[in-house]
């Protein structure tokens, strides 16, 4: 098949059927030139010249390699894209207090379900592995020690929980973005005092119910 | 690890009496020494100095012996030397005395200086020996034990031919 | 009787000088203490048995060391002990280490210690009020 | 001598410093008296006056009146910070407050400066609960374990409803209350306002003497002193630190005529020194505030209007080994022995050295 595809024309069929005139060998490169100038228009005449001279024109149209990359379905937005569509701010009108409480008792009463009803005999330990795993969002946490002085006494309801940052509302409308790295907040529900110490807590909130939390010394700040 | 660095002190045993050379050996000496580090320096200078205390090298016939400390604490070896008045081995006591002849920072800078030490020991013989005789093996001795030869055999041996010549 | 006091010198020029560090001396005040009782040590029992405890840990280098028993109350056996700037270490640490007297067992208590002797006449720790 | 580390470090004593300096007691620009007002803390005043048997009436009538302290047992620290107290006392007249019983090197400690600032020397874990703002000391290594807090009451912007008043209300009432005994003086300058007794509940608060020892030491070696040689000359004058060493040993009842080759002690009076028949010393034990040190000095200073036959008196003050702070507010710590004290020497002709010791956690004396 590939010789009868490139073999030469018969002499005469070329000219009647195709009205084909052989051409003489200055006009042919003439024409080749021309037709390269015109189709490439961004490669320079020596290029052409090369092009022509080194290597066989492969005249077949092959296909580029299609990107695998692209085929994966885009999970999520780009880094660049969640700061330009500002997911994660909260509008200054709707930074209140007020607003976030039905949130708070939402969590208390999540917490309950989650400790059997926190009867007031369940055992700390219980309650502490439970909220070890709990989602955070919601409580109403104080900063009760803190390397850096000025955080200690910041109070109220946790709107969200980075990596390394939890977002508070106080009770004045204002938002707080309070580091956890030494820090220790501390959580109160139905009597039950638990400290949380931020160094050891620098995971996003949804990893912190995977990991197994191994028990170490003394924790210092 | 930084390595240790030591200190190595080249002594030399002298007593009055000859049957003395018999009971040098190296655990004698070493209970001599220590003991004589704790009369000085008491318990404080005894651990510092037994840190890495050992009798690198010991040679009966010439009565060098060569100790190594700690380069922290060679001092209080050093000062506590003196000290020593006998040697006791098997039971039998005799009373000598340590020379403290170099100190150096590694066993074969003790050992040059040996050599050079040994080699004016001997020059000084030749001057005053008596008869031709002595002169004659005095002399055949310096000349075997000049360094190049040193070098192809053991570096220890060469040159105890001097004690017979005292 | 008036004296004729020579014209007074005119008024001293203000000199400041800081010592650093000079004290030749450093002072303990230590405070032996008998558990098992017993006859208590003269002062000349007292120094011989700081000498002891330098000798035990520092050898005869140690034991040479000068030290002055300046008080000694054999009332409340505590005294005040001079030593030389550099030996307070060697004296500090002879002193601690003591355990014996005589067979009987005993402990010294450094109680307060300094580079002026002046210093160990005013202990705050020790103020009493009534 | 060049020696390895470890021997080396056997040798070395601690760092400390004396500081001496010759003046004269009227001279215009003289800061003896800005030394004494500065030291703010003093447990014990002595003074010694060779050849004198009894002591003068005024100087007997300036012990008299050093003024009695109190002692407040276990006051919670937020009420030195309430603002009736700051009216009544801190802004009256110079008031002086001083934890008692707690250690600087363990405890946390509080201290009070008569210029109105309160200084806090809290451990790490309190400075965390605390949530005030303070700087790690400069005496602790690398891992800070000691922060200075330092809050000054007589601020304008520390009014009572201002946010930093409320900070510190709410600091250490609600979030981490401390209490301490607290050795309390006061004098007031302005009028006669109410006084301390009737400021505290009774049970809490109690007026304390400073205990008073009067002694006669007989033949006494004094050194011979040159006012204008503070090295000494060798055969004419002693030198400040033999004179500094030689009050040590009088003060401790140190017997001073040793033989060089005595057993117990060599110490002996430094040369050239006289015999002196008889000479007083006088000891105030207690929490003595620097104006009535003032008041000594100057009545010292007069005993020499007439002539006298001592050539010279000292006046010894000792510091609270356990103050947060030494001369000013410069911080101080305790390491081993927690020294800070002064001494006058004070000439027939009212030149004065004064001789400044501290420990090794202290910066130098100003």
């Amino acid at each position: 098949m590939e010789g009868l595809l490139y073999g030469r024309l018969p002499a005469g069929a070329a000219e009647e059927e195709l009205g084909a005139q052989p051409q003489g060998s200055e006009e042919a490169k003439a024409f080749v030139n021309a037709f390269l100038k015109r189709s490439m228009p961004k490669m320079k005449d020596e290029a052409i010249q090369d092009m022509l001279t080194r290597k066989a024109v492969v005249l077949e149209h092959y296909f580029k390699k299609k990107k695998k990359g692209n085929r994966k379905k885009t999970k999520g937005f780009t880094a660049k894209q969640r700061r330009e569509l500002r997911l994660f701010e909260i509008e200054p009108e709707q930074q209140r207090y007020a607003i976030f409480l039905p949130l708070h008792e939402l969590w208390k009463q999540y917490i309950r379900d989650l400790c059997y009803g926190l009867k007031p005999d369940a055992q700390p330990q219980m309650v502490q592995g439970k909220l070890l795993k709990a989602d955070l969002h919601g409580a109403i946490v104080t900063v009760t020690k803190s390397k850096c002085p000025s955080y200690v006494g910041i109070t109220g309801i946790i709107l969200q929980e980075m990596k390394h940052v939890f977002k508070i509302i106080t009770k004045e409308d204002k938002l707080k973005v309070v580091p956890k790295l030494n820090n220790v907040f501390s959580l109160e529900i139905d009597g039950f005092i638990s400290y949380i110490y931020g160094s050891k807590f620098q995971l996003r909130a949804s990893e912190r119910s995977a990991k197994k939390f191994k028990l170490k010394g003394t924790i210092d700040l | 690890m930084v390595r240790f660095k030591n200190r190595y002190v080249l002594c030399e045993v002298v007593s009055e009496d000859p049957r003395c050379r018999q009971c040098i050996e190296d655990r004698a000496v070493g209970l001599a020494v220590r003991e004589a580090i704790a009369r000085a320096h008491g318990d404080y200078g005894l651990a510092c100095c037994s840190v890495s205390f050992t009798v690198k090298y010991l040679n009966a016939y010439t009565g060098t012996v060569l100790l190594r400390c700690r380069k922290d604490f060679y001092r209080l070896l050093c000062s506590a030397l003196p000290f020593v008045r006998q040697l006791e081995s098997r039971n039998q006591r005799y009373p000598c005395f340590f020379n403290t002849l170099h100190v150096g920072g590694t066993i074969r800078t003790c050992q040059k200086f040996l050599i050079q030490y040994n080699r004016r020991q001997l020059l000084t013989l030749l001057q005053n020996c008596t008869n031709e005789e002595e002169r004659r093996s005095i002399r055949q001795s310096v000349l075997s034990c000049s360094l190049t030869e040193e070098q192809s055999q053991s570096g220890d041996e060469e040159d105890d031919d001097d004690t017979e010549t005292d | 009787m008036a004296r004729a006091d020579p014209p007074p010198p005119p008024p001293a020029a203000f000199e400041r000088r800081v010592l650093r560090s000079a004290a030749e001396h450093h002072y303990l005040r230590v405070r032996l203490e008998l558990p098992d009782g017993g006859a208590r040590p003269s002062a000349a029992q007292f120094k011989q048995l700081v000498v002891t405890a330098l000798r035990e840990l520092h050898g005869e280098v140690g034991a040479a060391l000068p030290v002055d028993v300046l008080t000694y109350e054999e009332k409340t056996l505590s005294a005040i002990l001079r030593v030389t700037s550099s030996g307070l270490v060697k004296l500090w640490s002879a002193l601690t280490l003591l355990g014996f007297y005589q067979n009987r067992r005993c402990a010294f208590r450094v109680l307060q210690t300094s580079p002026f002797l002046l210093a160990l006449s005013g202990n705050s720790r020790e103020l009493v009020l009534d | 001598m060049r020696m390895s580390v470890p021997l080396r470090r056997l040798r070395q004593a601690p760092r400390h410093l004396l500081v001496c300096e010759k003046s004269h007691a009227r001279h215009a620009r003289s800061r003896h008296a800005a030394h004494v007002r500065d030291h703010a803390y003093n447990c014990r005043v002595s003074f010694l006056i060779p050849e004198c048997g009894t002591l003068p009436e005024v100087l007997k009538s300036t012990i008299a009146d050093v003024g009695e302290y109190y002692l407040l047992r276990n006051l919670s620290l937020h009420e030195l910070v309430t603002h009736e107290f700051i009216d009544t006392f801190v802004k009256k007249g110079s008031c002086h407050a001083l934890t008692y019983n707690t250690k600087i090197d363990q405890d946390n400690t509080a201290a009070l400066l008569p210029t109105g600032k309160l200084i806090l020397s809290v451990d790490k874990d309190t400075y965390e609960e605390l949530g005030l703002q303070g700087r790690p000391s400069q005496y602790s290594g690398k891992k800070v374990m000691r922060y200075i807090i330092t809050i000054d009451l007589m601020d304008p912007s520390f009014h009572p409803d201002s946010k930093k008043h409320k900070r510190v209300l709410w600091a250490l009432k609600e979030k981490k209350p401390l209490e301490f005994d607290f050795l309390l003086a006061w004098c007031n300058t302005g009028a006669e306002g109410s006084t301390l007794m009737s400021y505290f509940p009774k049970n809490q608060i109690q007026t304390l003497k400073p205990k008073i020892t009067f002694s006669t030491l007989r033949d006494l070696q004094c050194p011979v002193l040159q006012s204008n040689e503070l090295q000494g000359k060798p055969e004419e004058s002693c030198s400040t630190e033999e004179l500094f060493e030689w009050l040590g040993a009088v003060l401790n009842q140190v017997s001073l005529d040793n033989k060089s080759f005595s057993f117990l002690s060599t110490y002996c009076c430094p040369q050239p020194n006289t015999i002196v028949e008889q000479a007083f010393l006088c000891t105030i034990t207690g929490f003595i505030i620097p104006e009535a040190i003032i008041q000594l000095l100057e009545k010292l200073c007069c005993y020499f209007d007439e002539p006298k036959l001592a050539h010279w008196l000292t006046l010894t003050v000792h510091g609270f080994a356990d103050s947060p702070v030494s001369w000013r507010e410069s911080e101080h710590g305790f390491h081993k022995g927690g020294e800070n004290l002064y001494n006058f020497v004070v000439f027939r002709n009212l030149d004065y050295w004064l001789q400044m010791a501290v420990g090794t956690n202290d910066d130098c004396p100003p």
